[in-house]
């Protein structure tokens, strides 16, 4: 999201899953939509049947390409490359929207200086994608009434995450597709609350809001608000504080319905740094892997047995009610929270979920007009800033949050964990359609649970046939982090040389094989390019 | 829809005028006043059909019956929507689905919600002066989540034009014809060999029993259970959904079709993912680790043995040693609340969340 | 989903029926969207009959889901996705054929050859169907064997034609 | 003995040998090879030349030979007799009078085709080249004429000129509804678009009737000149022809015959060098009968299942593709460049007040001459079957006719003073529909003969729509129990009822016209009916449940093949005795009367 706010000023979905069916063409970047997102996905399976062009760049054969009108399978990893050469096609072809550079962005000068070095027939050789198909997927968007551009994970889990966000942007500002229905640049978040997460400042470096820890002005309002100094030094990221454990320095988490041993890089190193740890409290619903090596472990609430609100992936604040109880002394987290707080000596006194929006809306801005009576009938995207405002659909409609769109000079990388000869292969992970995340809520529920019960590795015919493996048959991927026992599903989805896997199962846990290599600005790992090796083995035995 | 053309055609419905939409049909302008009309095969999810027939109005000017749900509103137009005429093809229509229908409503957990029931209702329709052939299938349970019983299909295409227009699957197609359609799946494979994604999709839009939730069987007649609207807690979407429960236990999901991003549609983890809330492994206690050991606690030592664990820290090495996860999956006023207690409470920034995951 | 999708299994199947035969009626359909049932009655003008093999083969190869490719060829009378027999037998019920008495040369025939109309022989050399009306009004009733009309038939010439063919075939 | 004809010396000699589906299957291919040969091998093929033609009409005489220029008429020949009658040809003798078409055995011969009962009140628009030109032959359609309307149009007239010259004829829809033509093109002009189609319906459903078969098998340039006289009234650039796949030898000749135009510049790329283009494609029906409805028509070109969709839109607005379309029936199109080439006035000067030109009809069931006539509008019912069609073939009465198919409805003999017309015929519940005529007589029961055409439409329905897919079902198993004689008190009420519903709910014309027969048989027939299910009777004794079989013992020769095929051993009786059918046991199938090589047994 770093990419986004120095492009634009807000690192959010600029505008609504509604408005995607008004584009005429929609570029869809490293987003397996409709496994991932599934409701997204009917959006654009939509738009595909109403004879909307879609084009999916994905080294992966995505379900969503069977409705897209192009797809660029690209390597893994090459996403700028591509997208420099779309813009180059762009310049040359005289399909800028001139005016909207003039008008509302800054800094066109060095892209289009960066732009020279990407001509479609070098970047082919990178990207693995012919000239033509480059062309005319830049063509495609240019010449649209509305684009929008869609991504996700694709992008931004690679060391060069936010160069890749930055280069979308630019894309998107070169061709005037932002501030209008049916346009924009639209990162889809993973979680229910990713978006009301940032927004609420578990953020490192912000307060609500995004208020910078560091500045003093920000700080001062909220240490008024809040009643007691706050720290000026930004905080460790989540990546950073598991190095932070492993090297003594942290020596305590509080870890609230996460479960990083499962869901974080290179497993082994987050067990480690665990494991040091003095003191370990995980809250969640159930003792999941990380919760067996806490030293107090507290029953948390689902979210059908409490009240408050969600921040879906456009902004959309909604309401959240308690459907049933919680079986036994399970407490919802915000009870927890306070009670604890008070212990620590920070007393905190809500008598009701209602009663901490009203403080939130106080202290954040873009919350300000949201009060639980008005989500009562229907939710609210900020930036909501008055209880009159009725909430804004479409960011930098008129002008962008920072003023004017900034255009960054991105150059390609290739990703440093190169594939060689011990290491030919190269692993992506990511979302089946059946399970969420560590499968944590999805493996313990009847029916679903069944349908997609144990992991595979999807490999690509041509490899499986040399590597003498067929369907349900295990082999062994290692990286230069570890190794995992996976069953093979053959499948033309990846691309020769690519292996997919999904990150959901702790049978074969695919983090025992990534790295915690990241991108320098958003600390965001490279999940999505991973080096590694693979060979033919017997089933494990089932003790494991 | 643009604003250019924001001019209401004039109708008279049943002798009222009423305003309508351009470009929508006499069956959305009747709704939008308010005026029942029956259907079957309607559901604003889908391009308008016009199968079932129930939904015969008169038109002034127009030929014969014309479907409410597939005719244009035009300005002028003069429409009946009732009278004894309407009630009497209606009433054949109905009589006609029944006497093709397995009348199990006793043991059918679609009773109540069900609007073939609901038409037979209100025509007074209580049994089918026609006899003769019926289909008889066997009803298929050949998948962990979805039931199909064909011998409650009244083939109004529902499922096959949601799976293809909406979830673009087109898991199923109407197969054969005349008498004998049915919709399936091809060669009648299990849904999931056809490629099946599970949303449910068909399930919500069945307006029989012929489809239904096999989760929901026998856990409580219709009118039994509550419901409550809020947000899903899977992926960032944000769909509404309506949980259906009973005794404090959820029985099922479903969405309304008129609000939230998703009108009406859900994925499969929405509409089915919903298990683990009563599951038997949930954590319904505080566990303390004594002599290595995880060991149930109460609230108070929990929260001590938490405060103790934190100040101590703090104490030994300051505030930066501390470090807080929030989650994703938490609401905003919980992970505004433990951020705040992060920073306020324990004097860190050092606090964080899986956005980066 | 299934498990053989490297395709070990199915290569299997997919000996039966040498699917190249129809790659030169992809070819030439390739570029008309609308030549879904051109390319099914190519197909089965090829086997005879429909088998599943071929219409997953039209559906890859047309991209165009299996549902719906099943959904037109249940639909249309003339595709049959079960074999067929060696000689069809094919009873006129048009109208003029029906007023002259077709029912009777129909129960006639399938009594003769017994096999029910609609069916075919176990040992697939005879199928009996009806046809709605092959246009020879002029000259019924009328049955056809393969593409021979015998026309102006009545119960005896009937049978005399399904002895003849069946004695013919049994040569 | 030899009749003179008028064989002039010199002029060249054709015999038109009728090569269409019914004549063809029948054993002309034979009879044309035959005299082929003949000519060739006697070396004369410079004077005397066969031409392979479409339908003359008279089908069940066929295989028809006309010879001209004399016209002289042979019915019913086989190899045998084209010999003969190559051989008196090429010898310069005249017509062979025992060949010669007979109305009875010891009545006169009739030499000329024009001159026999069947064609006198015919008038030939639609079917002028038909028996005429070899129609896998363009030099044959061309030297009659063909495509110079479409120059005309190309050279004279503008596109509103076309369309007033159609909506001035008085033309309407030949495939059933009747609808004007000229403006169903102006409603397809109007439309906005660039892509536009026109289709020609030749997916002619209707059982018993023929005429689309035999128009396109006979004469397909006249067809594919409407087409494109269509296409340049209305805008089009591509079009379809439709037509059943159960007509092999129609789908074979409208391919030869576009090809054969797209090589002389009538079709294709800048026709006649102009700037009008237009391609047309050929599609082959799969087998269903709903196809014939113009919205399940496109779908199934489009290569989705044949299920009409409601209209409006008017395929004229969204059609194929969802682009404007055109949609005609065969016929109408036939009868296209023959009213640019001759001009409204003169199609309009036919027929009567609302219903202009001709209409072919297809002639058939229990009557002497059945065949393909055409005939101008307003004749009566009357008039075609007594006069054109020589009235009943049998020694019984006739009884009714059945018109247009099972979309039509039965007509008893008291109205047969109806003129056929679009609005008289729709006054007393048939209609014109695609031109099916149905002689029946007294053998045929009214009953089953409605539950013949409801088991066809009821096999047809698509299945969509309530009212067709359950209604017609339940409609054909009333009135099959009532044929079975096990109908009840009330039946008829439900039925009439379930009818009318049936015909007002359902989506398209198929389900809409489905109940016609039951509708206009309960009108005209009801006491047959009645008798059914009061009092257990089927007059016409055509009914098997009805019926009693009974063993004449005069006729019967003992020869046990009745017994020995009985399926419920209901005969008893010895070898060269006297057999009997046991009432109790018979379950009235009629098997044994089919193994009686006596005619000893019958049904009373």
């Amino acid at each position: 999201m770093a990419g986004l706010a120095a492009s634009f000023g807000s690192g959010a979905m600029t505008n609504s899953i509604g408005d995607l069916g008004m584009a005429d063409v929609i570029l869809v970047v490293g987003s397996n939509t409709t496994e991932a997102h599934p409701i997204i996905g009917i959006e654009l399976k939509r738009a595909a049947r109403l004879g909307k062009r879609i084009i999916v760049v994905d080294p992966r054969r995505i379900r969503l390409v069977d409705h897209a009108d192009q797809w660029l399978q690209i390597e893994a990893g090459t996403n700028v490359a591509l997208l420099n050469a779309m813009m180059r096609v762009i310049l040359d072809e005289g399909l800028a929207d001139e005016s909207f550079i003039e008008k509302r962005t800054e800094g066109f000068d060095g892209l289009r200086t960066v732009l020279a070095e990407y001509a479609p027939e070098i970047v082919s050789e990178i990207i693995g994608v012919s000239a033509q198909e480059i062309r005319a997927a830049a063509r495609a968007y240019a010449s649209a009434d509305a684009a929008a551009i869609v991504y996700c994970m694709g992008v931004t889990q690679h060391e060069s995450g936010t160069a890749q966000v930055r280069s979308l942007a630019n894309l998107a500002m070169l061709t005037g597709n932002m501030g209008r229905p049916g346009t924009g640049v639209n990162p889809l978040r993973g979680q229910n609350n990713v978006q009301g997460a940032c927004d609420m400042a578990c953020l490192p470096g912000n307060l609500p809001g995004y208020a910078r820890v560091d500045d003093d002005a920000d700080r001062a309002r909220f240490e008024k608000a809040w009643g007691t100094k706050l720290s000026s030094k930004c905080g460790l990221t989540l990546t950073e504080a598991m190095d932070a454990a492993a090297d003594g320095e942290v020596r305590a988490m509080y870890i609230m319905g996460e479960n990083p041993v499962l869901s974080d890089p290179d497993q082994a190193h987050v067990i480690e740094a665990l494991e040091k740890l003095d003191f370990l409290v995980v809250q969640d619903l159930f003792m999941t892997e990380t919760a067996a090596l806490a030293d107090v472990v507290l029953p948390g609430a689902a979210f059908v047995e409490k009240d408050g609100t969600f921040t879906n992936t456009e902004r959309r604040v909604q309401r959240v009610r308690a459907v049933v109880p919680s079986p036994g002394d399970a407490r919802s987290d915000l009870r927890i929270i306070t009670e604890i707080s008070s212990v620590l000596g920070y007393p905190m006194s809500y008598a009701d979920p209602s009663q901490v929006m009203a403080e939130i809306a106080e202290v954040t801005p873009s919350y300000g007009g949201i009060t639980y009576e008005r989500l009562d009938t229907g939710g609210l995207q900020w930036p909501c800033l008055t209880e009159t405002h009725s909430g804004t659909p479409i960011l930098h409609a008129e002008s962008f949050t920072r003023g004017r769109g900034v255009f960054a000079p991105v150059e390609y990388v290739p990703p440093s964990d190169t594939v060689d000869g011990e290491y030919p292969f190269v692993l992506t992970t990511g979302r089946e359609l059946w399970n969420f995340h560590t499968n944590t809520l999805t493996e313990r529920s009847a029916g679903l649970a069944d349908l997609n019960p144990v992991a595979h590795v999807e490999v690509n015919p041509i490899d499986a046939e040399r590597l003498g493996v067929c369907d349900d048959d295990w082999i062994e991927v290692s990286s230069r982090q570890g190794a995992v026992s996976v069953q093979v599903r053959v499948s033309d989805r990846p691309k020769r040389g690519l292996l997919f896997m999904p990150f959901h199962f702790r049978a074969a846990p695919a983090n025992r094989l990534t790295s915690t290599r990241r991108d320098p600005i958003a600390k965001i790992p490279g999940l999505k390019y991973n080096s590694v090796s693979v060979r033919p083995c017997e089933a494990p035995t089932t003790d494991g | 829809m643009n604003d250019t053309n924001p001019i209401a055609v004039q109708l008279t419905i049943d002798g009222e005028p009423i305003q309508a939409a351009p470009g929508g049909t006499v069956l959305d302008a009747c709704r939008a006043a308010g005026i029942h009309v029956p259907t079957l095969c309607h559901d604003p999810r889908l391009e308008p059909y016009g199968a079932c027939r129930l939904c015969v109005v008169e038109v002034e000017g127009m030929r014969g019956y014309p479907a409410a749900c597939t005719t244009r509103v035009a300005d002028g137009m003069v429409i009946t929507t009732e009278n004894e005429v309407l009630r009497g093809l209606r009433r054949t229509v109905v009589e006609l689905l029944l006497s093709d229908h397995k009348l199990d409503c006793l043991t059918c957990d679609n009773a109540g919600a069900c609007a073939l029931q609901d038409v037979a209702y209100e025509l007074g329709v209580s049994e089918s002066p026609f006899e003769g052939e019926r289909h008889r299938a066997a009803a298929l349970d050949e998948n962990p989540l979805i039931d199909r019983d064909y011998d409650k299909c009244i083939s109004c295409g529902r499922c096959v034009r949601i799976c293809e227009e909406v979830q673009g699957c087109s898991v199923y197609s109407s197969t054969f014809r005349g008498f004998d359609m049915l919709p399936d799946t091809p060669f009648s494979a299990s849904l999931l060999d056809a490629g099946c994604e599970f949303c449910g999709q068909c399930v919500s839009t069945c307006p029989v029993g012929a489809l239904s939730n096999r989760g929901q069987r026998f856990t409580g007649r219709v009118w039994e259970l509550q419901s409550t609207e809020t947000t899903c807690g899977y992926c960032g979407v944000g769909c509404t959904v309506t949980f259906a429960h009973k005794d404090g236990v959820i029985t099922g999901a479903s969405a309304p079709l008129d609000r939230g991003v998703n009108r009406g549609n859900l994925c499969a983890k929405g509409r089915y993912g919903h298990g683990f809330v009563a599951h038997p492994d949930r954590l319904t206690t505080p566990l303390l680790r004594r002599d290595g050991k995880l060991e149930p606690a109460s609230w108070d030592e929990a929260i001590a043995a938490v405060a103790e664990g934190i100040r101590g820290v703090v104490e030994e090495k300051g505030p930066d040693a501390i470090v807080g996860l929030a989650s994703a999956k938490c609401t905003n006023e919980e992970n505004y609340a433990f951020q705040k207690m992060i920073r306020a409470g324990v004097g860190t920034n050092n606090v964080d969340h899986c956005a980066r995951l | 989903m299934s498990a053989n999708q490297c395709g070990c299994a199915e290569s299997e199947k997919q000996r039966e029926i040498d699917v190249a035969l129809f790659d030169a009626v992809f070819e030439r359909y390739a570029d008309d969207p609308g030549a879904l049932i051109p390319v099914l009655q190519a197909t089965q003008e090829i086997f005879g009959f429909l088998p599943e093999v071929a219409l997953r083969a039209v559906a890859d190869a047309r991209d165009t889901p299996l549902s719906e490719v099943y959904g037109v060829a249940t639909f249309y009378a003339q595709f049959h996705l079960e074999p067929r027999g060696d000689t069809i037998v094919r009873v006129c019920h048009g109208t003029a054929c029906h007023v002259r008495g077709g029912d009777e040369v129909a129960a006639v025939i399938s009594d003769e050859l017994g096999i029910a109309v609609g069916e075919t022989g176990q040992d697939l050399s005879f199928t009996v169907e009806s046809v709605a009306c092959v246009g020879c009004c002029g000259l019924a009733p009328l049955v056809l064997v393969d593409d021979q009309m015998h026309a102006s038939l009545d119960s005896k010439s009937a049978r005399k034609l399904a002895k003849r063919i069946r004695r013919e075939r049994s040569r | 003995m030899t009749v003179a004809g008028n064989m002039t010396d010199g002029a060249m000699v054709t015999i038109r040998i009728c090569t269409g589906s019914g004549c063809a299957m029948n054993g002309s291919l034979v009879v044309a090879d035959r005299m082929e040969k003949a000519i060739d091998d006697a070396g004369v093929s410079a004077s005397m030349r066969v031409v392979r033609t479409g339908c003359h009409g008279l089908c069940q005489q066929g295989p028809i030979v006309v010879v001209d220029p004399s016209g002289t008429f042979y019915p019913c020949v086989n190899e045998q007799k084209a010999a003969r009658i190559a051989d008196s040809l090429i010898a310069g003798d005249g017509a062979i009078s025992e060949y010669l078409f007979r109305e009875d055995s010891d009545s006169e011969p009739i030499l000329a085709y024009k001159d026999i009962p069947f064609n006198r009140i015919q008038q030939r628009i639609v079917l002028r080249n038909c028996g005429v030109i070899d129609p896998e032959s363009i030099d044959d359609a061309v030297e009659r004429g063909a495509y110079t309307s479409l120059r005309k149009a190309l050279e004279t007239m503008d596109p509103e000129g076309i369309i007033e010259e159609i909506d001035a004829s008085g033309l309407r829809g030949r495939g059933g509804a009747g609808f004007s033509t000229g403006m169903k093109w102006r409603f397809t002009r109007n439309a906005p678009g660039d892509v536009k189609y026109i289709i020609c319906n030749a997916d002619e459903g209707d059982p018993g009737a023929f005429m689309d078969r035999s128009i396109v098998e006979g004469d397909p340039h006249t067809v594919l000149e409407g087409m494109a006289i269509a296409a340049l009234a209305t805008g089009a650039q591509e079009g379809y022809v439709y037509v059943r796949a159960e007509y092999p030898l129609a789908v074979k000749r409208v391919r030869l015959a576009i090809e054969q135009a797209r090589e002389c510049g009538f079709l294709g790329d800048r026709v006649m060098g102009s700037d009008f283009s237009f391609a047309v494609h050929v599609r082959e029906g799969a087998g269903a009968f709903v196809c014939g409805e113009e919205t399940a028509l496109m779908a199934s070109i489009e290569g989705r299942r044949g299920m009409p969709r409601p209209r409006p839109p008017f395929p004229a607005v969204s059609g194929l593709y969802a682009k404007p379309t055109c949609i005609n029936n065969a016929e109408t199109l036939a009868n296209v460049a023959w009213i640019i080439g001759n001009g409204a006035e003169a199609y309009a000067s036919i027929g009567t007040g609302t219903s202009k030109g001709t209409k072919v009809f297809a002639l058939t069931g229990m009557v002497r001459y059945t065949g393909l006539v055409e005939v101008p509008m307003g004749i009566t019912v009357r008039e075609l079957v007594f006069g054109t069609g020589g009235g009943c073939a049998t020694s019984r009465e006739c009884k009714a006719v059945q018109i247009g198919g099972p979309s039509g409805g039965c007509l008893p003999v008291e109205l047969f003073d109806t003129p056929i017309e679009y609005e008289a015929l729709a006054r007393v519940g048939a209609i014109v529909g695609s031109g099916g005529v149905v002689v029946v007589d007294e053998s045929t029961c009214m009953v089953d003969f409605a539950r013949y055409f409801l088991s066809f439409t009821q096999a047809e329905s698509c299945g969509k729509c309530v009212p067709c897919r359950v209604g017609t079902k339940r409609m054909l198993e009333i009135v099959t129990r009532i044929t079975k004689g096990e109908g009840r008190v009330g039946d008829i009420e439900l039925l009439e009822r379930l009818a009318q519903d049936v015909g007002r709910t359902s989506l398209c014309g198929l389900g809409q016209t489905a109940p016609n027969p039951v509708l206009t048989t309960l009108r005209y027939f009801r006491e047959e009916y009645e008798e059914h299910i009061n009092e257990r009777r089927c007059r016409a004794g055509a009914c098997n449940e009805l019926s009693t079989f009974v063993i004449d013992n005069e006729l019967c020769k003992g020869c046990g093949a009745c017994k020995k095929h009985c399926p419920a051993l209901a005969i008893t009786g010895e070898i060269k005795g006297m057999h009997e059918i046991d009432p109790d046991r018979c379950i009235k199938c009629g098997v044994c009367v089919g193994h009686c090589a006596f005619d000893a047994i019958s049904r009373v």
